[in-house]
């Protein structure tokens, strides 16, 4: 397996030389978007010397690439932050400290990750399941009504934003029927039953705007094998038109279902924001985009390099996943 | 691809034209195919809709912008008077809660926006997706590594951040549709196509038909084009329709961080956003504008197949099209045997049955 | 037990008992959970259950709820004659959670720490107030501490400040006034678990303020603190919720939600149509009044705004039943034609310099367009924020665009990303001719409400600066100064009404509305009482037995 | 009852008639061999006894009873039982017969579960039987490469397995040995023998080989435009052919010991391989599929390369264009190092299915060489607009279209109407359009009947006269590889066995293996060839 060694190797490599441009584009942004650090942290009615003071105390005034160098520092030997009365010691790999609420920001990526991965594997699931379900039948029962119908409700599915779809859910599930409790993290390891009981409105919710895209795809893939040669040989032999769709043309699909299935995980991990707003999920996600509104940069690019780590992760997945369902590919 | 474009770029004008023959039989798969011809006609509809929407809303005689205070209840929140949101011979689809503007005047006026920013994006996303895949399907390892890590990056970036950055560079007299659809064209999407389109890029290239290709002397580039491009149209073009309403969407988050159009233009995105806390006390607020998106996504989704299954020469006998070549030679040819009418025709399914 | 569906059924015994847990449906979680770093006028929310300060806020509805009362101190504060020197004696038996008695010397230290820059975000007063604490870096950075505030014994604390301030005792109910024992100082990390003095002690802190759980601190007296009912004996704080979904829950009122409430969440105008559509839910609502106004800001330093005409051509031509509407309708949002607030406490004088009616003058306002030389309209830019805040926000500003256009003036909308509005607006060197601002009071007097925004001496040319009118006027300084010394707050009140009206003629801002806060609450939720203090409702006093 | 009964059958797609009212008829047991020029509609019939026609917009007409089953009027689920079990078909292009996806032996057993009701063990285990007994060694290992890993001349017999597995009363084989080297050839048409003698089972072979059928049918149909010129027992039809058209036909079929006639070869070396080696997979699972090999191509000549199924000959031919990269080695052409693809060395694909884009009229494809020389400057042409003159373009490729025996007006057809000759030939036109140096020609003719197949070897001699076109001749057939080459290579296991003048091969062979090739060649005579059949049989039964 020296080759998949190797593999994994290059990916490795490349990973890194990604994390990194990522952790500088962030740096370049923050640095010419607008917003006053120091004035957001020291808040509204500070005064000019109030500010000055943070600004040093968190090191706001050195330029960019001493910025920079500080952060590449605490990646690789860890740092030290004073909390007023004692001082701190951040080992290795240390992202930093958030400017806003002194939390250190691996604490804060360690609290807010298992919440994101258990909202996105287990809408990956539904929508996987859903999608390439429902892609499955239409391309099966393709020009016929149950296909249309079908497909309207999948495109609905995309076409209502999850805000919509999820409130709609939530009101009638939880507040009308009352078949759900609304919608409330509870941590895996504390009560597994309950975790994935309240999971479920948001794992649908979720699912059901990415399943549309699943469908859509598996079943054009779908259709695009079954114009294919071999397709007649199986039919010539009596293979059932479920068989021929289910084994042979399904698999023609898998190509295109792992590309997207990983570029759709990897971004929901740190992108599933409306869905972790509107069900109070305290993921990813929402702490990214509050911390992009008060520019606490530490938070901002450790937030923004774990998405990144697992945007890649998905990708390296998928390439080892397509290698083996596809043999004729080598992996690179 | 560029035959689909070639030939709706071609629609309503004479096709007696002269066209390229791949576009002449293009088309004439798809006119086989009723359901596209009918969603083409709801796309050119809400094309048409967005284009004459100064004309709609006079003839109803609103604009997109003006308030009317009588016609909401100040009391309840800003409720529209009166059934349906306000719906009468004035009013066509009533009005918007708060502040009273005409729903229908807004409904037309978004469309322009809507489906202006999502074509354009998903254009772009299209253009750029389809390049960076294919050229990371094809290119050696080191091309490949590069762009698939610069995908990886461009995944990874927030939606949020990439707009702070851009909303900092760029001058603000910049025209807005043009910066939103740039945005998110560079945001979201493109890097989806490019995964997908690379992934069928390696399946491909293993064939012989691409070797051949190669072999005739074609660049890379032009190989790409020639050979791969027709083969990747069902996945991208499938996959195009799905982007029109996350970019719609898109646009709406845009709004709300100062990049996306300005108030008080209306578009679906925004009108969708801020009325979904209405559907209990105005579902129509909430209704119209998402049932003008889902009529969209809708049309453009059977319009996509339509195209993806016309720009498959196999459709061709499925769909019962005669290639056009010997309209003629058909009389001939009921000589001998039974006539043709007399033969048992196949059902006039689309798939074959085994 | 099983829900008894009768409208009476929470109000069937409506004398509040001891017991239970409280929820609390919040959409912000309590991640500055610091007495040094909050800025807060005394709270209603979870940190007054928390901290006891030296006064606090009456608990009473409505406008007797905007009076300061005592809270660790015997009394309100003794002043000495021009005001500058404020002495408070600590009441006996007072204890942390922990049983140690609670010293004077732990208010100095409370009040020290708020000023290290680690533990920044309080209101500015104490830094501008206190002798010698402008260039004060607290006690981590400098251990001599703040010599203006002395403790000559354990329960006596003096405060020296360098000008006569009639309002301390307002001040005194910040968190900055909260004991904090300085053995427990962990600085930043204090805010996880700080050490209570107040009816509640913190038992969970996860995720930096987003779930918390208080249990009875059982070291508190209530002898000693007649403010705070207390009576859940366990209050439960999730946050990070949307603010609709915590409405809907509210509504429900299923299972723990029936005895939930929310401190930071009103109803909006769609919610509110939904709400008063429904007799059930309406009987569920609580209404609060707070000192805030939202209204249009001039910058007279750009053309055409340095023309009083054209301020008060605009003044004028304002629609304000629609920007009513925009905020959320008449029962959101009360016009508003005065600076200060429509209550009392704020020395409410009814005015009107430019009188525009419900709907606007813009007959008027063209008329005084004319004169000032835009006989054929004018265009103007009109600035605010993106955020979806219905105060500063598109909605308001359109309404205004929509409004000023049937007086001939055409409206550009510049949206602008929050951060980049508040530095422009904040700055004096960018700051846009024409834009949407709002101010809330930091105390329900005219004092904080007035002389940040006119004072000229407040006004800051390298920081944030608030008087965006850029206003220095003799006259308007020296009678916010006279005011100052005022310690009859009534008479100081009347003062501030009056001086009010006087800067309402300038036309340097236009008032549009106050906001109205409707709060929905669980179904077995029992005492609620809604100050004009904070206009939301306060969570000691609520019960749900 | 017969086992087929076809009565006046006619297919029609769109306006063109592929078949018309043709009848016929097979007894239990029987075999019939359908032979006919290329395009003269032997696929169409053999699909239409499975009914594949159905759905696919083809309009069919008259009766088709196989094994007592209406094919035309039955329910899809009857037709369903029928396909496979009673009736199984040896599809006519192997190579993109098989799902790129599945093993092939997983692929066998999946189609043996359908009729059989056995576990998946059991099939699999068949399937490594009926592997083995089309002649793939190794067959428990190589059951489990997926299509892509097998040589031509593999999947086809990975085909006639699937077929056999099932154990049918008929099968329909088209062309099942086109992609087989003669000694593989005879050695499934033993098979076929024997399995008819066994089971019982009928034969419907559609092949454009007359020495296949006469080897192995009973009655030989032979067709031409869709219809039936002759039928008759074998012997008879081949012996006395009462009409024109086989005679022709039979003439035209060329012979072992017919050498090669005026030559333009020279001694000037345009392609050059100097101990080329190739190998696939990794680590323990490499194999080489071309070991050590050098050969020389000259100006004007024709290299013949034969060798057995799996010998590494297509292999061999791609590195030699440049498709694919030697592991050790190297390739020189005119004397420069070969690397990467260059127009001037062209190839004709074995598989001319998947050479062939499906989306592009074969016109557009055949014009790529043309309008690639108009962009990139590599011809007389240049200078030409971007694109080129599309009418002369048109022109050019309708020239190279009739010149191997299609239309002009086939310019706009796609490839999937296109018969499997026809499609051959349209590689070779492409090939022909870059107006290269040197053509590796991977089997170009095993699908195209004698008379095509000896107009098309004329046109590549003419060719070779004027422009001095070399050419390398992968092909089983060593009948026509004498015929065309000067020299010849043969292959065995990647190895060169015998390399020399073409004469000197054929006739003072010096390997075994070359010796054994020769042995096996198809004869036309009936008698003969069972004969050597029984042979053929003795040392294996002993
Ligand atoms: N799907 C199709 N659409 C249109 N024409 C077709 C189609 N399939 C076959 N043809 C045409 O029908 C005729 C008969 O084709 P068929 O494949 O039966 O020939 P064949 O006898 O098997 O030839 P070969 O020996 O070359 O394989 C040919 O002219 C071919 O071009
Ligand atoms: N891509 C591949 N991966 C693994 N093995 C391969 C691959 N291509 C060819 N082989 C193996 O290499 C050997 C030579 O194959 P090649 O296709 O060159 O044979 P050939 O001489 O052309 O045979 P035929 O006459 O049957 O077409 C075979 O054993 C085949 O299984
Ligand atoms: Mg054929
Ligand atoms: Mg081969």
């Amino acid at each position: 397996m020296n080759g998949f060694a190797g593999f994994v190797l290059r990916r490795a490599v490349g990973a890194l030389v990604t994390l990194f441009v990522l952790s500088v584009i962030i740096y370049v942004v923050f640095y010419v978007t607008p917003g006053n650090v120091a004035q957001i942290t020291c808040g509204p009615r500070c005064s000019p010397a109030q500010v000055h003071q943070v600004a040093e105390q968190l090191h706001l005034d050195d330029p960019l690439y001493v910025r920079y160098w500080h952060f590449l520092q605490g990646l690789l030997a860890g740092q030290d932050f004073s909390t007023g009365t004692s001082v701190e010691h951040c080992p290795a790999p240390c992202l930093g400290q958030s400017y806003q609420t002194d939390q250190q920001v691996t604490d804060i990526i360690l609290t807010k990750l298992p919440v994101s991965l258990s909202l996105v594997s287990g809408a990956m699931v539904i929508w996987l399941f859903l999608g390439i379900g429902t892609g499955v039948l239409s391309a099966w029962r393709r020009g016929r009504l149950s296909e249309r119908v079908l497909t309207a409700l999948t495109l609905a599915g995309t076409a209502t934003p999850v805000f919509v779809i999820g409130l709609v859910l939530m009101i009638v599930v939880c507040g009308e029927l009352q078949l759900l409790p609304f919608p409330q993290y509870v941590h895996f390891t504390d009560d597994p039953e309950q975790w994935a009981w309240n999971l479920l409105l948001p794992w649908f919710s979720l699912a059901l705007v990415e399943a549309a895209n699943f469908a859509r795809l598996t079943r054009a893939s779908m259709l695009e094998t079954l114009a294919e040669d071999h397709i007649r040989t199986f039919r010539a032999y009596g293979v059932s038109e479920r068989a021929v769709i289910a084994r042979h043309a399904l698999r023609g699909a898998t190509a295109s279902v792992i590309a997207l299935n990983a570029v759709t995980f990897g971004s929901a991990v740190g992108g599933a924001v409306l869905t972790e707003t509107l069900f109070g999920l305290p993921g990813i996600g929402q702490e990214l985009v509050h911390a992009v509104k008060v520019v606490d940069l530490p938070v901002v690019v450790g937030m923004v390099l774990v998405t990144g780590f697992f945007v890649i992760l998905a990708n390296a997945v998928a390439d080892v996943l397509y290698a083996v369902a596809d043999r004729r590919v080598v992996l690179a | 691809m560029s035959e689909a474009l070639a030939a709706v770029g071609a629609a309503g004008t004479d096709t007696s034209v002269p066209a390229a023959p791949g576009a002449h039989q293009f088309w004439r798969r798809l006119r086989a195919q009723r359901a596209a011809l009918v969603a083409a006609a709801v796309v050119a509809l809400l094309v048409l809709v967005a284009l004459a929407a100064p004309l709609l809303t006079a003839l109803e005689g609103q604009d997109p912008t003006t308030y009317h205070p009588s016609l909401i209840d100040s009391a309840r929140g800003g409720v529209p008077i009166g059934s349906f949101g306000g719906v009468g011979a004035d009013h066509w689809l009533g009005v918007e809660p708060q502040t009273g503007r005409d729903m229908f005047a807004r409904l037309v006026y978004g469309a322009r926006v809507s489906l202006g920013v999502s074509l354009g994006a998903t254009v772009v996303q299209v253009a750029l997706g389809v390049a960076v895949g294919v050229a990371s399907g094809l290119g050696n390892r080191w091309v490949d590594a590069v762009l698939s890590r610069v995908t990886d990056i461009f995944v990874s970036l927030p939606l949020m951040v990439m707009a702070l950055a851009l909303l900092a560079i760029v001058p603000s007299g910049f025209p807005r549709p043009v910066l939103v659809a740039v945005i998110i064209a560079l945001v979201s999407g493109w890097s989806t196509t490019a995964k997908m389109v690379r992934a069928q890029t390696l399946t491909l290239k293993n064939l012989d038909y691409v070797a051949a290709s190669r072999l005739s002397g074609w660049s890379i580039g032009r190989t790409a084009v020639r050979e791969l491009l027709p083969g990747l149209a069902a996945p991208v073009i499938t996959y195009a329709a799905l982007l029109i309403p996350q970019n719609i969407s898109a646009e709406a988050a845009l709004s709300f961080l100062g990049v996306g159009v300005k108030p008080p233009t209306p578009s679906w995105g925004q009108m969708l956003t801020s009325a979904d806390v209405w559907y209990q006390a105005a579902p129509q607020y909430l209704l119209l504008p998402a049932l003008a998106l889902f009529v969209t996504v809708f049309a453009m989704t059977v319009l996509g197949d339509g195209v993806r299954v016309a720009l498959d020469p196999r459709a061709a006998s499925r769909l019962r099209v005669g290639t056009g070549r010997k309209r003629e030679a058909r009389a001939e040819t009921a000589a001998p045997g039974p006539a043709p009418d007399a033969v048992p025709a196949p059902a006039p399914k689309e798939e074959e049955r085994a | 037990g099983p829900k008894d569906s009768d409208a009476k059924g929470s109000g069937g015994d409506s004398t509040p008992h001891k017991g239970g847990t409280l929820t609390v449906l919040n959409s912000q979680p309590q991640s500055d959970f610091d007495p040094a770093r909050l800025y807060t006028s005394g709270g209603g929310n979870v940190p007054s259950l928390v901290f006891r300060t030296l006064t606090t806020r009456n608990r009473e509805n409505g406008a007797a709820g905007a009076k300061v009362v005592p809270d660790l101190a015997t009394d309100t504060g003794r002043p000495n004659k021009d005001a500058t020197v404020w002495t408070y004696t600590l009441k006996k038996g007072l204890r942390y959670e922990d049983g140690t008695p609670i010293t004077s010397a732990d208010i100095k230290y409370g009040v020290e720490r708020s000023f290290a820059p680690e533990l920044s975000g309080g209101a500015p007063y104490l830094r501008d107030w206190l002798v010698g604490a402008a260039d004060y870096q607290g006690p981590y950075k400098d251990k001599k501490g703040l010599s203006a505030i002395g403790t000559p014994d354990a329960r006596t604390i003096v405060f020296h400040l360098n000008k006569p301030e009639g309002e301390f005792p307002f001040l005194a109910t910040q968190t900055q006034f909260t004991p904090v024992p300085k053995g427990k100082d962990t600085g930043t990390k204090y805010e996880a678990h700080p050490v209570s003095s107040g009816p509640y002690k913190v038992v969970r802190n996860e995720n930096d303020g987003e779930h918390l759980v208080l249990q009875r601190n059982t070291n508190w007296s209530a002898a000693t603190d007649p403010e705070r009912k207390a009576y859940p004996d366990r209050i439960d704080v999730r946050s990070g919720l949307d603010s609709s979904v915590i409405n809907q829950r509210l509504s429900a009122s299923q299972g723990a939600d029936s005895t939930a409430v929310t401190t930071d969440t009103n109803l909006g105008p769609a919610e509110l149509a939904k709400v008063t559509g429904d007799k059930k839910l309406a009987a569920r609502v609580g209404t609060g009044h707070f000192g805030y106004t939202d209204y249009i800001a001039f910058n007279p330093k750009v053309k055409p705004f340095d023309d009083p005409k054209v301020r008060q051509a605009i003044s004028y031509a304002i629609d304000r039943s629609s920007v009513v509407n925009a905020a959320g309708g008449s029962a959101l949002a009360e016009p508003a034609t005065t600076f200060l607030p429509n209550q009392k406490s704020f020395g409410y004088t009814p005015y009107d310099p430019f009188p525009a009616g419900e709907t606007g003058n813009p007959a008027k306002a063209r008329e005084l367009l004319a004169q000032a030389g835009h006989k054929n309209g004018l265009t103007v830019t009109l600035t605010h924020s993106n955020d979806k805040d219905f105060e500063t926000s598109p909605e308001i500003a359109t309404a205004l665009q929509d409004a000023l256009k049937k007086a001939g003036i055409t409206v550009r909308l510049q949206g602008l990303e929050d951060n980049d509005y508040r530095d422009k607006i904040h700055s004096v060197r960018a700051e846009p001719g024409f834009f949407l601002a709002h101010w809330g009071a930091d105390w329900p007097s005219g004092g904080p409400f007035l002389a940040p925004i006119f004072d000229g001496r407040q006004i800051v040319k390298d920081g944030a600066n608030f008087n965006t009118g850029l206003l220095d006027d003799k006259s308007v300084n020296d009678e916010i100064d006279r005011i100052n010394k005022l310690t009859d707050l009534a008479a100081a009140a009347q003062r501030w009404g009056a001086l009010d009206k006087k800067i309402g003629e300038k036309a340097l801002v236009v008032p549009l509305f106050h906001p109205v806060y409707k709060r929905l609450y669980g179904s077995d939720v029992k005492n609620i009482v809604i100050s004009d203090w904070t206009g939301v409702l306060d969570i000691s006093q609520v019960a749900v037995k | 009852m017969s086992l087929v009964d076809v009565r006046d059958l006619t297919v029609d797609f769109g306006s063109l008639r592929a078949v018309d009212g043709l009848s016929f008829s097979l007894a239990e047991g029987a075999a019939l061999a359908l032979v006919g020029e290329s395009g003269s509609g032997k696929s169409t019939v053999a699909g239409a006894l499975l009914g594949l026609h159905r759905g696919t917009g083809a309009r069919v007409g008259g009766s088709v009873r196989v094994a007592g089953t209406d094919v035309q009027a039955t329910s899809d689920e009857e037709l369903r039982r029928l396909r496979g079990a009673k009736a199984a078909m040896v599809f006519q292009d192997p190579l993109s017969s098989l799902d790129p996806y599945y093993a092939v032996g997983d692929q066998i057993a999946e189609v043996y579960r359908v009729h059989a009701r056995v576990p998946r063990r059991a099939a699999r285990a068949r399937a490594v039987e009926v592997l083995d007994r089309v002649g793939i060694a190794d067959a428990a290992r190589r059951s489990r490469s997926r299509p892509h890993e097998f040589s031509g001349g593999m999947r086809q017999r990975a085909l006639i397995a699937m077929a056999l597995a099932c154990e049918p009363s008929l099968l329909i084989a088209d062309e099942p040995t086109t992609a087989l080297d003669v000694t593989v050839q005879a050695q499934i048409l033993d098979l076929l023998h024997t399995l008819r003698e066994e089971t019982g089972m009928g034969l419907l072979l559609v092949t454009h080989d007359v020495g296949v059928a006469a080897e192995s049918v009973d009655d030989v149909l032979v067709m031409r435009h869709g219809r039936a010129v002759e039928h008759g027992p074998v012997g008879a039809v081949l012996a006395a052919p009462a009409e024109a058209y086989t005679r022709a036909l039979l003439d035209a079929v060329p012979r072992v010991d017919a050498r090669r006639t005026g030559s333009p070869a020279t001694d000037e070396v345009v392609l050059e391989a100097t101990g080329v080696r190739r190998e696939f997979g990794r680590g323990r699972n490499a194999v080489a599929a071309v070991d050590d090999v050098s050969l020389t191509v000259r100006r004007g000549e024709t290299l013949g390369v034969v060798g057995e199924s799996g010998s590494g000959k297509t292999t061999l031919g791609r590195m030699l264009v440049g498709l694919l990269e030697p592991t050790a080695g190297a390739i020189r052409y005119e004397g420069r190092p070969h690397t990467g693809v260059n127009p001037s060395v062209q190839m004709v694909f074995q598989d001319p299915v998947s050479s062939l884009n499906p989306r592009r009229s074969v016109g557009e494809s055949i014009a790529d060489p043309l309008r690639a020389r108009g962009t990139g400057g590599l011809s007389r042409e240049r200078g030409r607009a971007w694109g080129g003159d599309e009418a002369r373009i048109r022109g050019r490729v309708t020239e190279l279209l009739e010149r191997v025996g299609l239309e002009g007006a086939h310019y706009d057809r796609y490839p999937h109407e296109f018969s499997g000759g026809q499609r051959q030939r349209i590689g070779i036109a492409r090939a022909l359009a870059a107006e290269p140096r040197v053509i590796v020609c991977d089997e170009p003719v095993s699908a195209l009947d004698v008379t095509t197949q000896a107009q098309v070897v004329a046109l590549l001699g003419e060719l070779q006269r004027e422009l001095g076109l070399a050419l390398v001749f992968i092909a089983h057939d060593l009948a026509v590889v004498r015929q065309v080459s000067d020299r010849v290579a043969v292959m065995r296991r990647g190895r060169l066995v015998e390399y020399g003048p073409a004469d000197e091969v054929y006739d003072t062979p010096r390997d075994p293996y070359t010796r054994q090739l020769l042995a096996a060649v198809p004869v036309l005579d009936p008698e003969l060839a069972a004969r050597r059949r029984a042979a053929r049989c003795e040392p294996a039964a002993a």
